[in-house]
């Protein structure tokens, strides 16, 4: 297995690339959010799956990033996403609005390497509108006269995520969370946090095999405890919702987000007392 | 009843829209992830004697979806999402709803944090329910600025499904997909027809034309009431914390 | 949990149906396919996922089938499957041939709940020549002149399948074979046979989850030990050679299979000692 | 290596094929279930200290895949599988493969088991090996009676390779996409370029036509006959018990 540092995790990710993320209500790498701001990143095209959340409000307003492509942004309980709000507005930012299930199926599409799948739904939203890279057809196995859409199949440059664990094979175990499984398969190559490195090879273990990604896509593993943090992480830890609170009190203004990093990213200012 | 909070109102409105006998059964209801009322709504009918299916997207512990968080929108493909709930930013008269901003596209007003899944879902689920709480002209619109989801589609277009109603602090509207305009259904205890038309920003019927013969919202029964305070909100307190301790003054043990 | 015993379950499947069955290397119900026999079934139209084996040639050798579509039946070691050779030889079975990756692709079809899916490759072969209901257009992606075949959506009448366990709310378990959770997604209803149920909720188990189908999908269970024999069950039982060996010797011929099913599916006449 | 059996000169002739220098890195392949002497000669490969990933369809305990049998064919969609190899009941000299059976479709005169994933896995695949060790004119036919899975596409037909080689109990044959043909690329000890020629059912080129300056088939080094029957038997007898105890006369512990 590859297992590497986190500092070295973010420089694996070349300015430009197309980073694909799971949202807060899975298994978002915000550990590796925060090096990559560390390290400087520019031009990072985020891909929600299907929705974006804390580690993307946090690129965004660090200045990573070109383009969001996804079907929403927030901070759940704690409300729109500030820096994306503002970045938007300035125009800082390409958007590309997406519906969940369209996300799901353009990830698929390149999962299973085909050029294209179609999804029902859709036709009418302005989403398709503006979506000149989607396509409508008629439906080829009816009788004519049921326009459907065609997707075409997204390949993100890297994946990344946290897992709770890796084996000495490089193999990560997540659990139910298989929207990080379709992630790896559908990207070039994925870059994994986990909690702990543990010996053995989880795929000879039928318990913990089904909750498994392979090491064969994935390209590097660092150790980032409570890597996930502020959000969920399975039945290990629950969602810090102050530290979320907190962040979209300080991330309103520029200024107040950042102090935040200050204290939050870059430890060059201790956190004021709570 | 007077004591009778407003989410309280509201779930167990939405409960016997649930159950509405003239609408196709449903049998599995999918819950969307800051939907509390819906929850309370859903659980209050299973623990009324329904046997419906209840799948929360916002659980963490004891999620019910093995297969990521496509699962949803795969089991709606599959036709087996009976009732799903929708809400908006903005929502027209004609059920089309905005939940990606007001002003130019992508939301150059004021964005919202986007559509989600309800592009699909509307279109693929039987029956769906839309819920807005703030009932104003700002939510409540005559044109979405922008159409996330629509509410009918042309003829040919594969569809599942329109909206079965729409429930909002202040009233519940029937939404008659033929037509694509909504009708007022019933107010809520202190609210007029008239109060309701003033923060409505869309024109909608009024069933034969009276605004008098336009009933009242039911409200809760003493056996609803009881369950929403008891056994719903103690499914509920594991999932949503913040609102069992601010509807049903209940806070979950450490 | 809708629990019955293997009799009834094999009762739900009327005449004519269409089951979708996965083969030797995962997880049959071959005591399923077995109550089938006794029930007489007949007219069945099997789907082999991706192909099929000793429980398909069962049903076929005692009439109980009126087409295949699979992508191969082999007994594995044991050489080609006799009776199903002996039927399509006679005429007796409509065979639809595909190839395993079309075979998930129509599955996967039916569980996104879309007409049809593309898959690459198959162009040149036979097996698309003799697939009518299968498509090949211009991909509407790329400049022209990239035809891609588009397969329709399969969806069986039922998913038949053997699991480890199942639990007080009607979940199963059966660890990485996800075969089955496709086949479960796409069919009507599943079908299924467990070694054992236990108390609980596997959803709410972070460990058990990932190899869980809900119990959205099934419509009953029969307890049915050994349920999967003579094919392997994970790591809880292995495959029994002998025992498909002496089918295989049996079932050459229809007098010689219809001792083995009396032997070993009726159960009326002692099994000759070994 | 007179001692040498068919089986290990079959396998260090194969990892040979998979190693070489002329073809892009196999840094990922996968072999199929009934195919001992493939996985043998990966097996090798990987102990002479190649670093490639060995994904073994039939291994129970073990198997590498999480996503059901169809990760198989997803990997090689997502052009993530380098080398495959594929048999059939009927080779012709075009590479086309024949799994379906002899006869009119669909194998109305000998049936043979089905395509399994071939159509798919030669066109998806950059490198194949194709494998078969009955070297006969009734296997190498002129024209396969079915194609399951065809040699070679017409241009403009989405294709990532083709077969690299042909190996039989005979013989290794090169294949040329360009021209549709094999050509002889060496003989196994103890064959003539005649006896090939009468055993197989296709015509097929010569480098130079001079049949005197085809080469025999190299034999297993000790090195190489050493790794087969220690470290590579060792991997390979949980899962093909029956071909290590037959080659290797080795068996595993109760």
């Amino acid at each position: 297995m590859n297992l590497t540092d986190l500092e070295s995790l973010a420089a694996r990710v070349p300015d430009g690339s197309r980073l694909a993320m799971p949202p807060d209500n899975s298994l978002p790498s915000v550990a590796l959010a925060k090096a990559l701001v560390r390290r400087g990143a520019r031009g990072l095209r985020l891909v929600g799956v299907p929705t974006s959340g804390f580690a993307t409000d946090l690129l965004v307003g660090a200045g990573c990033v070109a383009e969001v492509e996804t079907s929403a942004v927030s901070l759940g309980e704690a409300g729109f996403a500030p820096r994306f709000s503002a970045a938007l507005r300035a125009g800082e930012i390409v958007m590309k609005d997406a519906t969940c299930p369209a996300i799901h199926t353009m990830l698929q599409a390149s999962e299973k390497g085909v050029p294209f799948m179609p999804l029902r739904g859709i036709i009418g939203s302005d989403i398709l509108a503006h979506r000149p890279d989607w396509k409508v057809i008629d439906n080829p196995f009816a009788a004519g006269g049921d326009p459907i859409v065609l997707l075409p199949a997204l390949q993100p440059d890297f994946g990344i995520f946290h897992a709770v664990m890796a084996d000495s094979k490089g193999n990560v175990w997540l659990g139910r969370k298989r929207e990080c499984a379709t992630i790896a398969h559908a990207s070039r190559a994925s870059l994994v946090t986990v909690e702990r490195v543990v010996e053995g090879d989880f795929l000879t273990d039928e318990k913990l095999a089904p909750g498994c990604i392979s090491a064969t896509y994935i390209d590097a593993i660092a150790i980032a405890e409570r890597g996930a943090r502020p959000v969920a992480l399975l039945d290990e830890y629950r969602m810090d919702t102050a530290y979320i609170s907190d962040y979209a009190r300080m991330a309103k203004t520029a200024e107040g987000f950042s102090e935040w990093l200050a204290i939050h990213v870059f430890e060059t200012r201790a956190a004021a007392v709570a | 009843m007077s004591n009778c909070k407003p989410e309280e109102l509201l779930a167990a409105t939405i409960c016997r829209l649930v159950l509405d006998p003239s609408q196709p059964t449903a049998r599995h209801v999918a819950v969307g992830a800051a939907s509390p009322v819906p929850a309370a709504a859903c659980y209050l009918a299973q623990k009324l004697g329904y046997p419906i299916r209840l799948s929360l997207l916002a659980r963490n512990l004891g999620n019910p979806f093995t297969d990521g968080t496509r699962e949803l929108f795969d089991l709606t493909g599959q036709g087996r999402i009976d009732l799903f709930f929708l809400g908006g930013g903005q929502i027209d008269g004609q059920a089309n709803l905005n939940l990606v901003g007001t002003g130019e596209w992508p939301g150059k007003g004021v964005r919202f944090p986007g559509s989600f899944g309800s592009a699909f879902m509307y279109m693929m689920t039987p029956r769906i329910i839309l819920f807005r709480e703030e009932h104003s002209p700002r939510v409540l619109v005559d044109k979405v600025d922008n159409i996330s989801a629509n509410g009918t589609s042309p003829p040919g277009v594969f569809r599942r499904g329109h909206a079965q109603a729409l429930v909002t602090g202040r009233c519940v509207f029937r939404f008659h997909p033929d037509r694509a305009r909504f009708s007022l259904a019933s107010v809520h205890a202190g609210e007029t027809v008239a109060g309701v038309r003033a923060a409505t920003g869309f024109d909608f019927d009024v069933p034969g034309g009276d605004d008098t013969a336009v009933p009242e919202t039911p409200a809760p029964s003493d056996q609803e009431l009881a369950l929403l305070r008891g056994a719903v909100c103690d499914e509920m307190l594991e999932t949503y914390p913040d609102f069992c301790a601010r509807v049903f003054n209940r806070k979950q043990a450490a």
